[in-house]
């Protein structure tokens, strides 16, 4: 972790030069340990608290989720399941969703916005909502169906790790809170150490497919699960065993984007060129008129 | 027998116009988004939220407009034989060598072959661009429905834009064409050597 | 709690049952996840519903509301035929070997000496057998054979719960019961222990007390009272309510649970004789013996001078009891219109006490109602319409209400006493909001008020409140310094050690000179030489300073002792009993768990002893020093209301109608030792209207009826809801989220229906009972949605000895509202 | 007509990256992490409210207590030094600075009169004396000296009080000594409930 008021930036949005990127700070990451998580909502209300959101007061549609959803004021959402196995044995699966900080984040690679997105060399991926135009790209980055637009001013929120608190030397704010230890942080390195651990654990106490969630497919995320059916993910409210971004969006946000501008460039290029050799296809009596 | 024919009403210019513009305003806009070397032109419209909040209204302003021209053109655009055979000589359009093309009537195959992109295009864009139009009709969507109209997006005005310089080209090179848009005639011998069955048909 | 929070982290076995340690204790929660993680122990769960704690247990089982007795005593018979018992820590440290009266019996639903009419027991033959050629002592049997001693009267007393007839009783399947019944008896070996953790889910019951009862004694038979990682533990609800408990706001005890005088102690000498007990066995500490000395010094703090010998100590200047002044009490009078005015402290009864539609016309007889609240209540608006959640004649209701705003935690500075005993003190941070006022300036402020008014105009009976000492620096707003140095006690004169017995010439040493706060409560005299207004607290703030605010974080032994961070009563103890924690010898059960030994010379060890550092363990004293006995008690003599083993009584609202361990007295279905007021009877509905059984709780998002004025609080439970499960929403056609009405024969309420897989049909004596589950944080006040006051559905009905309302357990009967 | 050649090409993208480099880009956003918002707050150690786990929290107020600053509290949290909850704190704690700024907050004295439909505010000197006024009146009519056995009893059971179990000791000491002192009998609590 560093100790300053700004963390260095490794990847911005919508741009195409290398940040400043000699100095190199920690990976950090937070592990949420699902076999330990009682889903009292303390990191919900905690990251209300500290990042001075408060959202509206809803209903209860049938469900324990509340707020029903995530949205631009609710950052991070416990997520209930009740799932019964073919023995009938009930598990009730509390997941807290919120952003995961994938290494290779979606919504960053999807915002048109310079620097709307960045993601700092310690992996936190966080939005300026200064320089966000509201587009809502990232939602169709993401594979996790994280970011939200906020109604009141169109710009897109999610959670920041805790971007300020960990600054400055802190633990974000849903992991200081958490009353079960069931969400910890720390370095990258310390966190899948800790991870494998639990994992070894859980298996050694009869949760055969117990499981280290730190998907590949994103380049690894620095929100991690343990995770006691990790053959069965999506049993946790739906959540991708294997996310990637789409590859529509990779190819919209890949290689289309330098290719198309190549060949609009091409074509107005060879219309000059033809101009130049062939000339213009003139009616000779217009052309004098012209002229004139 | 005049010296010029009238090829276009005023109010089909207009028409024109009032697309050619928005066309531009959405592709700069658009264009804007698409890639970042680019994201400098939101300055045109007041930064990048305005670009946002403008860029749909444009295009689907852009898509009423160019719904009148397209249903008042595209009977005049069904390609025959004749267009086939005029596309594939397109070395000698690209050399003006017309003396060499079959005769064409009000509009060549090049020009239908265009107009049917732009169609294909403009269609491609306001239905994708409606599906991932926030703040108003993305949530009614699925997510991945919306990634494939974000990309269908990009590559439809990619096309429209490749065929538009296509077009505006084509008015600059052919002499004696942009008149027809900004005068709405054109000349006895414009007509009688680019669009001879034409020029036949309305001097009959 | 005997034990500690962060002492949970020693245990083998956790469990949790009569509570729901996950969702309503859940920084406390942590030290189960962290045994489960560092010592791999197991988690087991007993719950009439899958809670957050059975989330993330190794293992759960069902269980009926209000019949956790018939699934404890099924574990002791388990215990006792199987022969997994702590057989040498039974022998002696309970009273398993105790010869009881040979007239005590319990035949078909009774124990002996029941009175129908008086719906009470005359206890008389509950006694030991005593002889009268040794002091009067209890006669024991070590070889526990004969069939008097507590051991065979216990055994034949459990070996009626068999397996099958637990389930029958509970719902519970009976594998899933010998399960539990398995991981619980398998702690009875030294080295291993297991903590129970419960809270109002055991206590608000009409068999609340013999709930924890049951338990304790399975404790004892385990060996695991007074270990580190063992212990009964209640997990109390509000931040002061063990302090509020020790210094007894309640009409039955004085402070430091200093029985109060009743109409029948006629003299101090009476009062004193029956309040101080003889030991029963020899060589015991028979700490109650003391009670002369906590109560004078009691007195002496309470009036100074004006209590001293000539006048009995202030003797009469001390209200005598003569009936019960319990919350039901006090409502059933309001009810009857013999209570006047009411001043209401922090407390939202119309919400917090059974039977709304009851409690609001009492309310409405009153002639004066005073609120002092930190925030806007349902019981300071009783008397406004807000439609059907609370549908009143404004106009009609006389009661004159004053609401006066208080501070809360933020704005004050005091102590607060934790459920394991420790007590904190706190700083204030910011001023109050508008005039707000702390409770205590309220409370002086008001005395002084009266005081003022009876030294000026005279009145009845002025002597207790113009003698009252009140030298506070300021009167009406004492500071919290002087009051905590008050209840710690000082010396009023020196305080003398006993003459050594070795040197009997030699003048005796002076302890604590005169006025010096004392160093605890071995200092106290009953000859009025010290002051003490909590003799348990004797210690929080002695001649050293404030020993609550201490905050010390070093942890010696690693056990979780924290021996000098605030201020743990008594003795600043952290585990209580914790001489039961070394064997007979005085070594540590377990040597991993030390908590105290015997050096050869004293007791010592990572806590403070709970016995006299020299009474080794030749001298025969046995470690449960607060009894007469010396011993834990698996046969409670006369101390409970309605047997001195817990029976299995059904709810008084029963879903069965009968109770199947003794199916042919209906005389005895329900606790035959609870008072029930006229008319309450008759409301308790039955299971042919109200055909489903109900419970009401608490949610990890809400603090009772507080949070919902907080707006990140109310966000995550925004609206009233009820649970059922899946099968009855089946049976019912109600859909996930549907507004349902639920009815009990009190009154209704109406609220989204939670569909859950989480609340099971049970299989109750080849009938199936279904569960509905009744959240109880929404009113007509708040930022959450409006809802229902919870209570409007429950009985008005109370644990017989501590009269802990039955929310617990009752009847309902649900539908598409 | 070269000119509007131009400008299209430009927008064609072929310019583009050239125009930025010109200047015409806008400023980089400064991507700066959120202030720390607690750097110069004053802290307050003290003992959550809610339930008896009575977990250390923290209370940070604006503010360095001098003189002309009304210390307001922008912030809670965990208190990593207390043993129990070592800086954990649950949804209920995480949300004591709504508990404590909640509108639902009583702020000053107020009475409904008998019948009334609304509150009345008071100052507290006439709560205060109409309390006192209420509570003597039925104490001297109701008190009870002697029993009918003539035991002197003391007593006075027609004022009831419930007391707080969230009250400080301190409080509960000073309830429960002037409520005896005064002669209550029908005296209880929360913590019975």
């Amino acid at each position: 972790m560093t100790l300053q008021s700004s963390l260095d930036i490794q990847a911005r949005s919508a741009t195409t030069t290398p940040s400043p990127s000699v100095r190199s700070s920690a990976a950090v990451a937070k592990l949420i340990d699902e076999s330990k998580c009682i889903g009292c909502k303390a990191c919900q209300v905690a990251c209300q608290e500290w990042n001075e959101l408060r959202e509206e007061i809803g209903n209860n549609v049938g469900v324990y989720d509340n707020p029903s959803d995530l949205s631009a004021s609710s950052w991070t959402l416990m997520r209930f399941a009740e799932v019964e196995d073919k023995d009938n044995n009930l598990s009730w699966l509390i997941r807290k969703d919120g952003c995961m900080h994938c290494a290779d984040p979606g919504c960053l690679k999807a915002c048109p916005a310079p620097g709307a997105i960045v993601q700092y060399s310690n992996g936190i991926v966080d939005f300026k909502q200064e320089a966000c135009i509201g587009c809502g790209n990232c939602i169709t980055g993401c594979p996790f169906n994280i970011p939200r637009i906020s109604k009141k001013d169109n710009k897109a929120y999610k959670c920041t790790l805790c971007s300020d608190r960990v600054a400055v030397g802190l633990e974000p704010a849903c992991v200081k809170t958490c009353p079960t230890g069931a969400i910890t942080f720390g370095s990258k390195e310390d966190m899948v150490s800790y991870g494998e651990k639990r994992t070894k654990e859980l298996q050694e106490r009869g949760y055969a497919n117990a499981g280290l969630y730190n998907p590949a497919g994103v380049g690894g995320t620095h929100v991690m699960y343990v995770l006691r059916h990790a053959d069965k993910t999506e049993q946790y409210s739906g959540l991708p065993k294997d996310p990637s971004i789409s590859p529509l969006v990779s190819l919209w946000k890949g290689a289309f984007k330098p290719l198309a501008l190549l060949g609009m460039g091409v074509t107005a290029l060879a219309g000059f060129f033809h101009y130049m050799k062939v000339g213009p296809n003139e009616v000779e009596d217009e052309k004098s008129r012209e002229e004139a | 027998m005049s010296k010029y024919l009238q090829r276009y009403s005023d109010q089909e210019r207009m028409n024109h116009w009032i697309v050619a513009i928005c066309f531009i305003l959405a592709a700069l806009s658009g264009l804007a988004f698409f890639h970042p070397a680019l994201f400098w032109l939101v300055n045109l419209f007041g930064g990048g939220p305005w670009a946002r909040i403008l860029h749909p209204f444009i295009g689907v302003a852009m898509f009423g407009f160019f719904l009148i021209s397209m249903l008042r053109y595209w009977h005049h655009n069904k390609l025959d034989d004749n267009d086939r055979k005029w596309l594939r000589q397109w070395r000698d359009v690209a050399n003006n060598r017309e003396d060499m093309l079959p005769e064409v009537g009000r509009y060549n195959g090049g020009q239908k072959v265009v107009f049917w992109i732009t169609v294909a295009s403009t269609i491609t864009l306001i239905v994708t661009g409606v599906i991932f139009w926030r703040p108003y009709f993305a949530n009614l969507f699925p997510i991945e429905l919306i990634r494939l109209a974000s990309l269908l997006h990009a590559v439809a005005a990619f096309t429209l834009i490749v065929s538009t310089i296509v077009h505006v080209y084509a008015a600059i090179w052919v002499k004696g064409t942009l008149r027809a848009m900004t005068r709405g005639n054109v000349s006895d011998a414009w007509a009688k050597k680019h669009h001879s069955n034409w020029h036949r048909e309305v001097t009959r | 709690m005997t034990n500690s929070w962060v002492d949970i982290k020693n245990a083998d076995l956790v469990l949790i049952m009569g509570g729901n340690a996950a969702e309503a204790h859940p920084c406390g929660f942590k030290w189960v996840t962290e045994a489960m993680q560092q010592r791999n122990a197991k988690l087991v769960v007993v719950d009439p519903r899958f809670t957050r704690s059975a989330a993330v247990a190794d293992y759960y089982a069902p269980i009926r509301v209000g019949t956790d007795i018939a699934f404890l005593a099924g574990v002791i018979n388990y215990m006792l035929s199987n022969d997994k018992v702590h057989m040498e820590y039974v022998k002696t440290y309970t009273n398993a070997t105790f010869l009881v009266n040979d007239k005590f019996s319990f035949e078909n639903g009774f124990f002996t000496g029941y009175d129908e009419g008086k719906r009470s027991y005359d206890k008389s033959t509950w006694g030991y057998q005593r002889d009268k050629s040794k002091d009067e002592f209890v006669m024991v049997d070590e070889t526990m054979q004969s069939p008097n001693c507590v051991y065979q009267l216990m055994k034949k007393h459990y070996s009626r719960y068999t397996p099958e007839l637990v389930s029958k009783i509970c719902g519970t399947p009976k594998d899933a019961f010998l399960k539990v019944a398995g991981f619980i008896a398998g702690t009875h070996t030294p080295d291993r222990v297991m903590t129970i953790l419960y809270a109002l889910g055991w206590t608000q019951h009409s068999v609340g007390s013999q709930n924890i009862r049951a338990m304790a004694m399975i404790q004892l038979l385990l060996g695991n009272m007074g270990r580190a990682g063992g212990g009964v533990n209640a997990l109390r609800g509000h931040a002061n309510v063990q302090g509020i408990t020790d210094m007894c706001l309640y009409s039955e005890v004085l402070p430091g649970y200093l029985g109060a005088p009743t109409d029948a102690d006629t003299t101090r000498e009476d009062y004193l004789k029956v309040r101080t007990p003889k030991p029963l066995r020899p060589n015991q500490m028979n700490f109650p013996q003391n009670f002369p000395k906590w109560h004078t010094s009691l007195m002496k703090a309470w009036f100074g001078d004006a209590a001293n010998k000539d006048n009995n100590f202030a003797y009469d200047m001390m209200p005598k009891r003569d009936t019960a002044y319990d919350a039901l009490a006090i409502f059933e009078r309001m009810y009857q219109g013999k209570v006047n005015g009411f001043l209401c402290q922090g407390f939202n009864p119309l919400a917090a006490i059974p039977n709304k539609k009851k409690l609001g016309i009492a309310f409405a007889k009153l002639k004066f109602l005073v609120v002092m609240d930190p925030l806007q209540t349902e019981t300071a608006e009783f008397w406004k319409n807000f439609t059907d959640f609370n549908n009143v004649e404004t106009d009609k209701i006389e009661t004159e209400v004053f609401r006066l705003p208080a501070t809360c935690f933020a704005e004050e500075t005091g102590s607060f006493t934790n459920s394991s005993r420790v007590l904190q003190w706190h700083q204030r941070a910011t001023e109050p909001p508008g005039e707000a006022k702390t409770d205590a300036e309220i409370m002086a402020s008001l005395f002084m008020r009266m005081r003022d008014l009876y030294k000026k105009d005279g009145g009845t009976f002025p002597d207790a409140i113009v003698n009252m000492a009140w030298a506070y620096s300021n009167p009406n707003n004492p500071a919290p310094e002087e009051v905590a140095r008050e209840f710690n006690g000082k010396a009023l004169g020196d305080v003398m050690a006993p003459p050594d017995p070795k040197n009997p010439k030699e003048p005796p040493k002076v302890l604590v000179k005169a006025g010096e706060q004392l160093p605890g409560f071995a200092m106290l005299r009953d000859d009025g030489s010290t002051s003490c207004g909590n003799w348990l607290y004797c210690g929080s703030w002695s001649q050293a300073g404030n020993n609550m605010a201490r905050r010390d974080t070093s942890d010696p032994s690693g056990l979780g002792v924290y021996p000098n961070w605030g201020f743990s009563w008594p003795a600043n103890r952290r585990v209580l009993y914790n001489r039961a924690g070394a064997d007979p010898a005085g070594k540590p059960w377990d040597p991993k768990r030390k908590g105290i030994a015997w050096n050869g010379t004293a007791w010592a060890g990572s806590d403070v002893p709970d016995i006299a550092p020299a009474l080794g363990p030749d001298s025969g004293a046995g470690p449960f020093i607060m009894t007469p006995e010396g011993v834990g008690r698996l046969f409670a003599v006369g101390l409970m209301a309605e047997g001195p083993f817990p029976e299995h009584y059904e709810p008084f609202e029963t879903p069965v109608g009968v109770n199947l361990m003794c199916p042919s007295n209906a005389k005895a279905v329900s606790n035959p030792a609870a008072r029930v007021y006229k008319g309450d009877m008759e409301q308790f509905g039955k299971m042919a209207e109200f055909p489903y059984a109900a419970t009401t709780y608490r949610l990890t998002e809400h603090h009772h009826f507080w949070t919902k004025n907080a707006r990140a609080n109310a966000a995550t439970q925004p609206a009233q809801f009820v649970e059922i499960g899946d099968e009855l929403a089946k049976e019912k056609g109600i859909a996930n989220g549907q507004m349902v009405k639920v009815r009990s024969n009190r009154g209704e309420i109406k609220a989204v229906a939670v569909v859950t897989k989480r609340i099971k049909a049970l299989e109750v004596n080849g009938k199936k009972v279904h569960t509905v589950g009744i959240p109880i944080h929404w009113g007509f006040i708040g930022l959450a949605k409006s809802g229902y006051l919870s209570n409007t559905l429950t009985p008005f009905v109370g644990d017989a000895n501590s009269q802990t309302p039955e929310f617990k357990a009752f009847l309902v009967n649900v539908e598409k509202a | 007509m070269n000119r509007r050649q131009f400008f299209r090409t430009c927008a064609a993208g072929l310019g583009g990256s050239s125009i930025a480099m010109l200047g015409f880009s806008p400023q980089p956003v400064l991507a700066q992490v959120r202030g720390f918002k607690l750097a110069r707050t004053t802290e307050t150690r003290s003992t959550c409210p809610y339930c008896s786990v009575s977990c250390g929290v923290i209370m940070y107020t604006l503010g360095d207590n001098a003189k002309n600053n009304k210390p307001s509290i922008i912030h809670v949290e965990g208190d990593p030094d207390h043993p129990v909850n070592r800086g954990t704190l649950c949804p209920k704690g995480a949300g004591l600075l709504d508990m404590i700024h909640s509108p639902n907050r009583l702020k000053y004295p107020e009475v409904r009169e008998a019948k009334s439909k609304e509150w009345r505010r008071i100052s507290w000197d006439e709560a205060y004396t109409r309390i006192a006024k209420h509570m003597k009146e039925d104490r001297d009519k109701n008190f009870i000296t002697k029993n009918d056995k003539g035991v002197t009893v003391n007593r006075w059971n027609t004022t009831a009080m419930l007391a707080s179990s969230a009250a400080s000791n301190e409080s509960g000491y000073l309830t429960v000594k002037s409520a005896r002192g005064m002669g209550m009998t029908a005296f209880d609590t929360q913590a019975r409930i």
